[in-house]
């Protein structure tokens, strides 16, 4: 598929000293980007350079092949829906979103039958005649959501767009997208700190730090092949122990682990999920431990795991192998897979 | 009594002393008026006039330049206002929003308008106008009152535009809104009590100016306050208190009409959004 | 009311359409000129009266009279100067009728037609003295008086002399009150006729400057009375202030001009006790002024009008209208009228003092006012 | 920048008409007032007539004078403007509706008359006087008295003042305001630390105002005001109109204007001040 | 422990007819309540009310004990962080934090020491003498949450005070937060659109529904025993089957289960969770259905079987055990765990 988005070599300092620098994305037609990151590391400001709000100091930024950096927001095939959804206060639902389909000339009854329809994708059926100052947080995103929907444009930018909604919306919302994406091959760049919705979401993931991007893979990637420790650190949850490198394997206490990275040690940093720590109360082999703490969480349990100087490890398990395990009780652990970093 | 006003609480005490006050000070010289406009005598140390007469009402409606000074002051104003606003608005939007050199200067150029005594000017302004044909004009007239409100026009609407929030500009570019049309249908209606208060003042200050219309204008162009000004001179203040009500009771009505068009209190309650 | 009976002062108010007379004269030999007067509703009165008389005897002239409303009045003079400062001739404005500052400040900016007999034959008939006063620039064509107004329910026996007013002041403070002599004539006079009471009689026809220092025992006098005047030391502004002060009983006595009180006194507007006296010497009154403007392009035809103004039919009516005094000498008026006059015409005068009008007033505030 | 150039060009030619107008009507002329203000007595040029305002001792009286009224009259003007606009803009119910209805409709009242409405109700024998008379109450001198002056100027300006409070305030959002009460501030610290701060910018407008509205102030100051010393309005009314010092009267409306351009220069560095900010 | 805040009887009503009503809630001193609900249900409203930004129609609201509806906010011991943050534009950092102190005539030194201490705390060290507009969305939310922090209120209203980090970040702020509650004894209301952060987080959780309150109960308890439909529906992810009674059982096709509540009848739902949803591709008992998706999210994967007429079934299985499946192979399904309801 074609290249719809391109960003290139763009960089954006603040007067403060913070922005970001050294971005360079492509983003193919069709696709849904999701740029992931701590809170701060610069994914509205890219956002913002990509709609036009920002002049970047640096860098190009390409849709559909032409460079849109000089045109000015309006005139860009963007729509974004902010962070902080900017209604216009002084206009009813109903204008807030007529508003860009009257500058599109769109003849009347169009407009109010589109609005009723997306009104009702994100499930505000009749809310026309409410004024923003009438609708709750949920409400507000989701009409900012609906007003950038309804202008179909060739790329659309959400800055955490579900962040005030609930997990039932929150999916409906998902799938709502995906189904308008799937029809109209909507091009889309998606801000979320919601890691979850952004592995089941997204085409790729962009994972940014401090103003730079780390790494952009699939999900399924980025999940089991961290590139650096930091996005390991980042997506999902991650046990880290030191390990000293011995050529081919890696020795964390009486467990060695393969060096599959080659990396040169002295020390190295050993990564193990959650769900790839086992327990087992039988056998001999394995890091030997005390449960310190059984957390159950919906479906499955958190059970941490004292490993004396290695540090707490945490589990997964399963609620039923949780619960057959009690505090205290001495247990080894070992690992179903692990991934090796240098130590820094 | 004591207990009364225990009984109905501090706040209803405030508001009611306030509200004594409020009247007391604003509505007292209007009252005297209107209680003026109705007496024939009134001797002092009466409470009211001893004597109630029409005789001043019907000296003013007798007066045969009254009807018509007050449509073509009411025409001026109107002209006034609408004028000032498409040469000011755009000008006040510019300095509240766009970078240009010079622009300090031209922001502080416009408090001459007004901080500048007109007295001195106004031999200078009829050479002007005499040399550009402006004299003896409705337009010489409309451009001299124009002057009175330029700073109004462009300073409270400046001030007004930057309280205007530069996201909800932003969210309007991004629907594809023109900076032109982000102005009319975003910034120009949130920034609108600022300017409605701006016109509003110039409105009346149309309906005030005497001494440049009179420069201007006379004697083709006679004016609502020209006419008042020989009224209150030469008579007692009877009949310029039954101008002034006359002259004040279509603008009220004016105000109080637009108050319900113009949705509720765009004045005074503004846009809030949690 | 409203005694607008004349086409010509009442229809041209505000219809847009340039009714400037140069431009549409209606016949080929019929002149429009056009005449700014201000004042009270008297004065409109006036010429709403003279204008059609003048008219019927001379139909090649006509009159556009111009009331200029009190509180823009010094926009007319404004106007003709600037006027004359574009080049654009009369600036609409062929006749004006003013005080003697607006005299004063025409002639130093030269906008006044110097006047003579040879043009305006009933020029004659005028007081050479006052023709000279005013450099023969404009022309008096009435005066007033200034006297002094009371009530006479609280004061049975008014002073008849400067001194027994003075000693009256003195005895009932705060029942007295002038006006603030740089807004209105009648506190003027009363300044005036203070500060010349002690000089020599042809003092007040002098405007040589040296008299100023004898001015101190006066402005020591006036200020001295401001302890027992009105508010002890209040000076109301304008001519009407202190009417006003009567009017409502604040004081009993008060300097005003005649005509001012007498149409009151008709109007109700002044409470029927209030009596007139003149004392001796009288309070200075002054005359009103009609000037011609330079650029005016039709004197003739003002010259013609203003000949009528003081020929003796019209003063007589002047006299009538405006309970004040003639422009021209009584002697040229019918017996009647001068037997009206008898015994108070000896106790008028004019004061002609130029420039030392002003200075008093300057001083006056510096000296009085802000003592 | 070839953005920076366009919004320039935009910007100049946004201002220009109004400029252009404000230009050839009022700027020439004041250029021309000033360089008359410049002719001395002995038709040289120099600053005699700016030095003889803070020589003649009536003319430092009068500045003065006027000085003080303004202060007082602007800091009274403002105090009761904004506790009104609070009012109007934060409390509800039918009061608060009446005010907001009524409270503009001095400004619909041409100046002169409200003058004499003003001398009718507080004069020696006002209105005023004779409601307190039975109460046996004797009112200090108002009229002829910078008592009166200070009045009328609060009357005149007081709804316009609010007016554009009001406006400004509206412009704040509640939420703003509601989280500063989460925090515990009382009335006054939410005024001083939040509504202030947020409506500087028109206080300073408002200030300038009624500062210009009240220093160059001519009708109000005539017939309500002492003899002397007088408002500077009233006094160059004098020189101007009977004293014919035309020069004079210049120079002292461009000391008018100077004192009005402190004030407005506060406005612009404010301006100018937060566009930096914004950057 | 003691009562530290009871809302009794609570009604609101909006113009617009929304509004909340019958608000009954006791939470104990040091207690973390959490407000969960649809957008749109009320939780805000019901804060507000706490607040004091709302006048409720009905009702009466303590705190200690004494009634404070007729209090302003400023004069009620709470602090509330808002869901739209609400800094002050015109203040630093500093400012905005220092301004409740100031106000409560702290010493200048302890107020800067405080605020240093507070902003290490939500991890934005050195960030005092930045304005509101040079800080993220994040950042800005953080900002919010220390200003409340500082002031040490009786009552801590909380309206979605993380909806806007990253999971990292979100995590150690709850610790924070957890960390400071039993240090101070700190009474929280906490509004969270994220199940877990409710589950993980919180002493008691109050699930709203238009406006009403469906349960309050502890997490472990929500989760497992929800008492009604809705809160099924709402809580977790739930498979819902119609079912026929049969005096002790509820019989789903092939399967039969316990008819615990005693249902009259004749139909009811029965509603498993994914987790309970076992999979076998060699047992005779249990639904015959095909897999039809696998969706591997992180560290467990979501499989959805197609049963036919009973629907859709989604079950959660360990990654491994996802991978062992095939798309489309035909599986037998099993309940470990079942709730009924009556069918509405
Ligand atoms: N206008 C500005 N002036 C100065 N610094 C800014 C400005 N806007 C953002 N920053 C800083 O730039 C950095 C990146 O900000 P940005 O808004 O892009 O973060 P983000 O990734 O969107 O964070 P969040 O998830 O919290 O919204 C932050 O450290 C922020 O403080
Ligand atoms: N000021 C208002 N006027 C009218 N209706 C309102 C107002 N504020 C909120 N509502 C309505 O009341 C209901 C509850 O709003 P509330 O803000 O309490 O919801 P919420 O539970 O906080 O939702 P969210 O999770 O989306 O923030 C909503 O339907 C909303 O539309
Ligand atoms: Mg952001
Ligand atoms: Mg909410």
């Amino acid at each position: 598929m074609s290249i719809q988005l391109s960003i290139r070599g763009m960089a954006k300092r603040y007067k403060t000293g913070e922005g970001v620098s050294d971005i360079n994305l492509d983003v193919r037609k069709g696709e849904l980007i999701t740029l992931l990151g701590p809170s701060g590391c610069g994914k509205t400001t890219v956002l913002r350079s990509i709609g036009g709000f920002l002049k970047p100091d640096a860098g190009d930024i390409l849709i559909e092949d032409r460079s849109v950096i000089a045109l000015p927001p309006e005139k860009r095939p963007t729509s974004m829906v902010f962070q902080s959804y900017n209604l216009w206060p002084h206009m009813s639902v109903y204008d807030n979103l007529a508003f860009g389909l009257q500058i599109r000339k769109k003849p009347k009854a169009e407009i109010r039958e589109s609005i009723a329809d997306v009104l009702r994708l994100v499930r505000l059926p009749g809310a026309e005649k409410k004024s923003p100052a009438q609708l709750s947080g949920g409400q507000q995103q989701r009409v900012a959501l609906a007003r950038s929907l309804l202008l179909k444009p060739a790329v659309l930018l959400l800055d955490e767009p579900f962040s005030a909604l609930d997990a039932k919306l929150r999916h409906e919302m998902r799938e709502e997208l995906r189904e308008i994406q799937s029809q109209t091959g909507l091009t889309m760049v998606f801000v979320t700190h919601d890691q979850e919705e952004a592995l089941s979401l997204s085409d790729r993931i962009v994972v940014m730090n401090h103003g730079r991007i780390e790494q952009i893979a699939a999900p399924q990637n980025i999940y089991n092949e961290p590139e650096s420790l930091y996005v390991a650190q980042f997506i999902g949850k991650m046990n880290f122990l030191e390990g000293v490198v011995e050529a081919d394997v890696i020795r964390v206490g009486e467990l060695a682990v393969p060096n599959a990275k080659r990396l040169a040690g002295p020390a190295a940093v050993v990564a193990v999920r959650p769900e790839d720590v086992n327990l087992d109360s039988g056998i001999k082999e394995g890091l030997p431990g005390a449960v310190k703490q059984i957390m159950v969480l919906g479906h499955y349990a958190e059970v941490s795991v004292n490993l004396g100087k290695h540090g707490i490890i945490r589990s997964f398990q399963s609620k039923d192998a949780a619960q057959a395990l009690s505090l205290g009780q001495h247990v080894r652990v070992s690992f179903a897979k692990v991934t090796s970093f240098p130590k820094e | 009594m004591l207990w009364y006003f225990r009984g109905i609480g501090k706040r209803k005490i405030v508001e009611f002393v306030l509200l004594a006050a409020f009247i007391l000070f604003f509505a007292g010289p209007l009252l005297n008026l209107v209680v003026l406009a109705f007496s024939g005598q009134w001797a002092y140390p009466d409470l009211l006039p001893n004597q109630w007469s029409l005789r001043w009402w019907r000296f003013v409606f007798q007066q045969d330049d009254v009807v018509q000074s007050i449509g073509l002051s009411f025409l001026i104003a109107s002209i006034v206002t609408v004028l000032s606003i498409v040469i000011c608005i755009p000008a006040a939007y510019a300095f509240a929003r766009l970078r240009f050199p010079f622009k300090r200067m031209f922001l502080f150029s416009f408090l001459l308008t007004h901080a500048f005594p007109k007295m001195g000017l106004y031999v200078s302004i009829a050479v002007l106008f005499y040399k550009l044909g402006l004299m003896d004009t409705l337009l010489g007239v409309i451009l001299i009152h124009m002057i009175n409100v330029l700073m109004f026009m462009t300073w409270i609407p400046t001030a007004s535009f930057r309280s205007v929030h530069a996201a909800q500009e932003e969210s309007a570019r991004d629907v594809g809104a023109s900076p032109f049309r982000v102005f009319r249908s975003i910034t120009l209606p949130m920034a609108m009590p600022g300017i409605l208060v701006a016109s509003i003042f110039t409105f009346l200050n149309s309906l005030d100016e005497a001494q440049g219309t009179f420069l201007v204008g006379m004697p083709n162009y006679k004016t609502m306050p020209i006419i008042m000004y020989s009224i209150i001179t030469d008579f007692p203040s009877s009949a310029g208190a039954v101008f002034s009500i006359i002259l004040t009771a279509p603008t009220i009505l004016l105000l109080l009409l637009s108050q319900r068009f113009v949705s509720a209190d765009v004045m005074s309650s503004g846009f809030q959004v949690k | 009311g409203s005694a607008n009976t004349n086409a010509s002062s009442g229809g041209s108010a505000s219809a847009p359409a340039p009714a400037s007379s140069s431009a549409s004269p209606s016949k080929a030999d019929t002149v429009k000129f056009d005449f700014y007067f201000s004042g009270s509703q008297n004065v409109k009165d006036l010429w709403d009266t003279l204008i059609p008389m003048f008219e019927d005897q001379n139909p090649n002239v006509k009159v556009n009279a111009v009331y200029i409303p009190s509180g823009t009045d010094n926009q007319t003079y404004n106007k003709v100067l600037a006027a004359k400062k574009a080049g654009k001739g009369s600036g609409g404005i062929d006749l004006v009728e003013d005080g003697i500052v607006t005299v004063t400040q025409g002639q130093e900016d030269d906008v006044w037609e110097k006047l003579s007999a040879g043009s305006i034959a009933n020029l004659a008939n005028v007081d050479a003295q006052t023709m000279t006063d005013a450099g023969n620039m404009a022309i008096p064509y009435r005066s007033s008086a200034v006297i002094l107004a009371y009530n006479s329910e609280k004061v049975a026996t008014p002073p008849k002399t400067m001194d027994e007013l003075l000693a009256w002041i003195k005895a009932n403070p705060e029942r007295f009150a002038y006006n603030d002599p740089s807004t209105g004539g009648a506190g003027s006079s009363f300044v005036q006729t203070v500060l010349y009471k002690d000089l020599p009689a042809d003092a007040i026809h002098s405007s040589d400057p040296a008299i100023m220092e004898q001015w101190k025992t006066g402005f020591d006098e006036l200020k001295d009375l401001g302890k027992y005047v009105y508010g002890e030391g209040i000076y109301p502004k304008k001519n009407q202030g202190t009417l006003d002060l009567l009017n409502s009983g604040e004081v009993d006595m008060i300097p005003a001009w005649s005509d001012m009180v007498l149409q009151q006194l008709a109007a109700d507007q002044l409470p029927a006790s209030t009596k007139m006296v003149q004392m001796t010497p009288g309070f200075n009154g002054g005359p009103t002024y009609l000037m011609v403007n330079k650029q005016s392009e039709k004197k003739d035809a003002v010259y013609q009008f203003l000949n009528y103004v003081l020929s003796p039919e019209a003063q007589t009516v002047i006299v009538d209208k405006m309970n004040g005094f003639p422009g021209i000498e009584v002697s040229h008026l019918s017996q009647e009228v001068q037997d009206k006059f008898k015994g108070v015409i000896e106790g008028f005068r004019t004061f002609n003092l130029g420039d030392l009008g002003t200075e008093i007033n300057k001083r006056w505030q510096s000296d009085v006012a802000a003592q | 920048m070839i953005k920076g150039r366009k919004e320039a060009v935009l910007g100049l030619i946004m201002v220009s008409p109004a400029f252009l107008l404000l230009l050839i009507i009022v700027v020439l002329p004041i250029v021309q007032t000033f360089v008359v203000s410049l002719h001395s007595e002995d038709g040289g040029y120099d600053l005699s007539r700016y030095a003889f305002l803070f020589t003649d001792r009536l003319m430092r009286m009068n500045i003065v004078f006027t000085l003080k009224v303004t202060v007082i009259s602007s800091l009274l003007v403002l105090l009761v403007s904004y506790a009104m606009a609070l009012f109007m803009s934060f409390s509800s119910g039918k009061l608060v509706d009446l005010i907001r209805k009524t409270y503009m409709i001095p400004l619909f009242i041409p100046g002169v008359i409200a003058t004499y409405g003003l001398i009718n109700l507080l004069g020696n024998h006002g209105w005023l006087s004779r409601m307190l008379l039975p109460l046996g109450i004797a009112l200090p001198r108002l009229i002829f008295d910078e008592k009166g002056i200070v009045i009328a100027n609060l009357w005149f300006n007081i709804p316009f003042t609010t007016m554009l409070l009001t406006s400004a305030l509206a412009g704040i959002p509640a939420s703003v305001i509601e989280s500063a009460k989460d925090i515990g501030a009382g009335r006054l610290s939410v005024f001083l630390r939040v509504i202030f701060p947020l409506s500087y910018k028109t206080f300073l407008v408002a200030l300038t105002f009624v500062f210009m509205s009240v220093i160059g102030s001519f009708t109000a100051p005539y017939l309500l005001g002492p003899n002397s010393p007088q408002m500077l309005g009233v006094s160059m009314q004098q020189v101007f109109g009977i004293f014919r010092e035309q020069e004079q009267a210049a120079a002292m409306a461009v000391f008018t204007f100077l004192l009005c351009s402190v004030l407005g220069y506060f406005y612009i560095r404010s301006m100018a001040k937060d566009e930096a900010a914004r950057m």
